[in-house]
């Protein structure tokens, strides 16, 4: 067994989170305040030395223009003051109009252009007829201002169903490997590092 | 002038707008649009119902995105349901994991609580932000679900692992679920594990279904016109480079 | 209440329990049980493989506590793999961890491979905002970062000098949890054309196939499988190829009990349908 | 005008000019989008102070009027203070901080986040019920897959990979290559309407 107060302190945080699958109790209750207190307290701390380095240490440099974003931040705390409230609609807009657009960019480029590109495929085996008719299928899937379907329209939407639940059904199971090494993980450290009972 | 490879990108763009602007134009006029009914739409209400009759709470969050598109699909979502509960006197708790994303939601359950009259019962304190760490974000939403008695669990948005986490936690509190996601990778989680669950876009619609002006019906009747653009150009392309024809795929790449 | 209601609604902590004894019996005693390397782990090896010597790539373990489970073997098992090939390494950090993880790994490797801090490998600091980070890297790695993640100043590490742009990395290595491999395929592979290639959980295997397909990722190593079907590919077994044996049993619990909840189901309405007539 | 006029203007020009910056090959536009996206970084760093100060708020309102959980609350509060003034003091490489970083935090995220090996199995328990032939096409798939992953699937049948592969490489490919081109128009339709300022949402309506 590990003589390490840390590994200790590890192994006691570990099970006190797996007390949860019993049931909820004050020992998980005591873990999750530490937990949300804790890594808040990393995001202040990463956030100070992200706007110290990144902008602070510029401007003092010289570089102007980065009073601009660190205005616009400490607006973001105008909210406080009812009579400057509005005032922090304006870094909110900021950041609200350059996330849109970066969103913009990525769906089209990544998840628009790209994967149509590659739908278009040589129809010369049953694997890409079935990609390429799969697709189709579950894009038209998702029309919303059409009334129900009959007749070719709906046997297309059947398809496009089915194609859902396979990808869903087959995207789950292969998903379950990954969560199963979480346990092992876990399991590994308190049966390695803490209790010594493997190698 | 243009990047590489960013012709159909402006081409199809082109399509959007216009599409945007003849649909959105005729439904000014008709205010008439079939939608197609999405089950976990009508749910949200019967949920919320739910919750009043009990007298109990309404969790809902709009997942871990910062400002992008799921992100202001739940905002859309976010702003009927806060309404909902402000006008039945229920509790409506908002957890969020980004700091940037929380003054926004705390802003939209106070104006929905004016819009309707009920400036008295907004509480701040049941907007919450929680982490941006997504276990100690899951951890606190555990924490809520157990202690403030969430019979219904509404998350609208971009969520990762925790889809899956939150979700079969809700379930067995007894909450009634209402998921989405565009996330592939976690759609399937929110399918399986949540009473109803909107399916990569609809979370785009939901947003119109509860909120519809001719703005909205208008992009949403723009994106179907685009699916058939995706669905020629898939097939048109295919059958082309079938026959050694890769003119559709060299658009595609200019 | 029939064995049917009771196999049709069995407490979860039963299946708790079954599948945490499983993990623990696997581990204690391993079978070794037969695993196939899939086309996805053998494209990763042979990015890797065909790094011409002193290759620059970047390292990016964008992951946290919660997976290190299944991506530290992948990223410790391909890090082994670059060294012996002679590649030089750009460790980037789009996740508060990744400097642990950059750290954990050539603390462990380094010496083996006789990796000097700054001449073969460096390790950058963590950037909040992923988006803008890659982004960044992209149009001007340069002045994306000043110093390294001890706060040195990068110009007078050797391996620096040779970074100019991003065109001189011949391979991004990402192994995340989320989006940061989809924000490289975006805002590096795709303006920028480097290979983007590395690992991910289960999870994400089937959600980046089409990337894989489509040319803009070149294969990734799924989950602690994919860590394993490495360790196999260079030779070294890990704590991945042991951790099979243990999936295996819990795959084995999961669908029985996926059967029995079936089953009861079955017997019930069957009963039920009976019953009626 | 700072209500609406101003924020308007500002979401559509930054908006914009990244979406200029992005299609056309004209480099003012580029470094101005470059800048954006810096600026972009430092103020989403200031949020972080918002959310800790939610925290602050609503815990140090429970500890003032011991409501039920108000011990947890006290609690948070102290390690938030102290984690916070250790980081800043020390920064982010200091030991204390990263050995509380070790061994309290990476133990309770990881274990966390394992649970969801539970979880997955209970919801596949629960959930995977063959009552319609969606349902059985979701839950075969599901199983094949699973087996096709360990090597005890590799026993039972020595093809059970192949299957999996086969089952991830083509109707998984095309059923998700839907929901991503789906997914992907849905935020253009949104994000379009946001940067015309015809989403107005996050403002809350903007209070009008």
């Amino acid at each position: 067994m590990s003589g390490d107060f840390g590994v200790w302190l590890a192994a006691i945080a570990t099970l006190a989170v797996f007390s949860y699958l019993w049931k909820n109790n004050p020992v998980f209750t005591l873990a999750e305040h530490l937990f949300v207190a804790l890594t808040t307290g990393h995001l202040i701390v990463t956030a100070y030395f992200n706007i110290k380095e990144m902008a602070i240490t510029p401007l003092i440099k010289g570089s102007v223009l980065w009073i601009v974003p660190i205005v616009l931040g400490i607006l973001l705390y105008a909210r406080f003051w009812k009579n400057l409230a509005l005032y922090s609609r304006m870094p909110i807009a900021f950041l609200v109009g350059v996330g849109a657009s970066l969103s913009v960019q990525g769906q089209v480029d990544a998840s628009l252009v790209r994967q149509v590109t590659s739908t278009i495929l040589p129809l010369n085996n049953i694997n890409n007829i079935l990609v390429v008719i799969g697709t189709v299928t579950s894009v038209t899937f998702f029309f919303f201002t059409v009334k129900a379907a009959k007749g070719p329209l709906a046997s297309i939407g059947t398809i496009g169903r089915w194609m859902l639940m396979v990808a869903f059904g087959a995207a789950y199971g292969n998903t379950v490997m990954g969560r199963m090494s979480l346990i092992i993980g876990r399991f590994g450290f308190l049966m390695r590092d803490w209790l010594g009972v493997i190698k | 002038m243009l990047e590489a490879g960013k012709l159909f990108a402006v081409l199809f763009l082109g399509a959007f707008v216009i599409a945007y602007w003849v649909s959105s134009a005729q439904y000014k006029k008709t205010n008439k649009v079939p939608f197609r009914p999405l089950a976990a739409v009508e749910a949200i209400d019967e949920a919320i119902g739910r919750a009043t009759e009990m007298g109990k709470t309404v969790h809902f969050t709009c997942g871990r995105g910062t400002f992008d598109g799921q992100t202001f699909a739940g905002l859309d979502v976010l702003r009927y349901v806060a309404r909902q509960t402000a006008l039945r006197d229920t509790t409506l708790i908002v957890t969020n994991h980004r700091a940037q994303v929380h003054p926004v939601t705390e802003e939209i359950v106070r104006s929905a609580h004016l819009e309707v009259g009920k400036a008295d019962t907004y509480k701040p304190d049941n907007v919450r932000f929680i982490s941006e760490e997504q276990q100690a974000y899951v951890q606190g939403v555990y924490g809520i679900f157990e202690r403030e008695g969430v019979v219904a669990n509404i998350m609208i948005g971009w969520f990762f692992a925790e889809a899956l986490q939150l979700a079969e936690v809700a379930h067995w509190v007894g909450a009634v679920q209402i998921a989405g996601t565009t996330d592939p990778a976690q759609v399937p989680f929110l399918a399986v594990a949540c009473d109803y669950s909107l399916i990569g876009e609809e979370i785009y619609a939901a947003g119109t279904y509860l909120n519809p002006d001719h703005m909205k019906v208008g992009t949403l009747m723009a994106q179907d016109v685009c699916k058939y653009i995706v669905a020629i150009v898939s097939v048109v392309g295919s059958v082309l480079i079938t026959f050694g024809n890769k003119s559709v795929l060299d658009l595609l790449k200019r | 209440m029939t064995i049917w209601h009771k196999l049709e609604r069995i407490d979860r902590r039963i299946l708790f329990v079954l599948v945490a004894l499983s993990v623990i019996w696997a581990s204690i005693r391993p079978m070794g049980l037969p695993l196939s390397v899939s086309p996805y782990t053998q494209m990763v090896f042979d990015q890797v493989e065909k790094l011409p010597k002193d290759a620059i790539v970047i390292m990016s373990p964008s992951y946290s506590p919660g997976s290190e489970a299944e991506l530290l073997p992948q990223t410790q098992g391909v890090a082994v793999h670059a060294m012996r090939k002679g590649a030089k390494m750009l460790w980037v950090s789009l996740t508060a961890d990744a400097p642990m993880y950059a750290r954990k790994v050539m603390g462990l490797l380094a010496a083996e491979f006789k990796y000097e801090y700054g001449k073969d490998y460096i390790i950058l600091p963590y950037k909040a905002n992923e988006e803008a980070s890659v982004s960044a890297l992209g149009h001007d790695i340069r002045a994306m970062y000043k110093e390294d993640v001890d706060g040195k100043v990068l110009d007078q590490l050797p391996l620096w000098s040779r970074v100019k742009t991003i065109k001189d990395v011949s391979l991004v290595l990402d192994f995340d949890t989320g989006t940061t491999m989809l924000t490289y395929i975006r805002l590096l592979g795709a303006p920028h054309g480097v290979p983007i290639s590395g690992g991910g959980t289960g999870v994400q295997v089937p959600t980046r196939a089409p990337y894989i397909q489509g040319g803009q990722l070149q294969g990734m190593l799924g989950g602690l499988r994919g860590a394993a079907e490495y360790e196999k590919l260079i030779n070294v077994p890990g704590r991945a190829l042991a951790g099979m044996d243990a999936q295996s049993l819990t795959h084995a619990v999961v669908i029985i009990f996926i059967i029995l909840g079936n089953l009861g189901g079955w017997m019930i309405g069957k009963s039920q349908k009976g019953g009626r007539r | 005008m700072f209500r609406k006029e101003i924020p308007l203007t500002i979401t559509f020009v930054s908006g914009v000019i990244l979406v200029f910056a992005w299609l056309l090959k004209v480099p003012v536009l580029k470094q101005a989008s470059a800048e954006l996206v810096r600026w972009n970084v430092v103020v989403s760093a200031f949020a972080a102070g918002l959310g800790g100060a939610n925290l602050l708020r609503i815990h140090y309102k429970r500890v003032n009027t011991r409501k039920e959980t108000w011990v947890y609350s006290l609690i948070l509060l102290v390690a938030l203070v102290c984690f916070v003034t250790l980081g800043i003091s020390t920064g982010l490489n200091g030991k204390t901080y990263r050995y509380v970083w070790t061994n309290l935090l990476t133990p309770l995220s990881a274990t966390t986040f394992s649970l969801n090996a539970f979880w997955i199995s209970s919801a596949a328990y629960r959930a995977f019920r063959i009552k319609t032939g969606e349902a059985a096409a979701l839950a075969v798939a599901a199983v094949l897959v699973m087996l096709g992953r360990v090597g005890i699937g590799e026993i039972i049948y020595a093809k059970m990979p192949a299957i999996a592969d086969w089952i991830i490489a083509v109707p998984n490919t095309a059923g998700m290559r839907g929901v991503t081109i789906g997914g992907a128009l849905g935020a253009v339709s949104v994000c379009f309407r946001v940067v015309l300022g015809l989403e107005r949402s996050h403002f809350g309506g903007l209070g009008e």
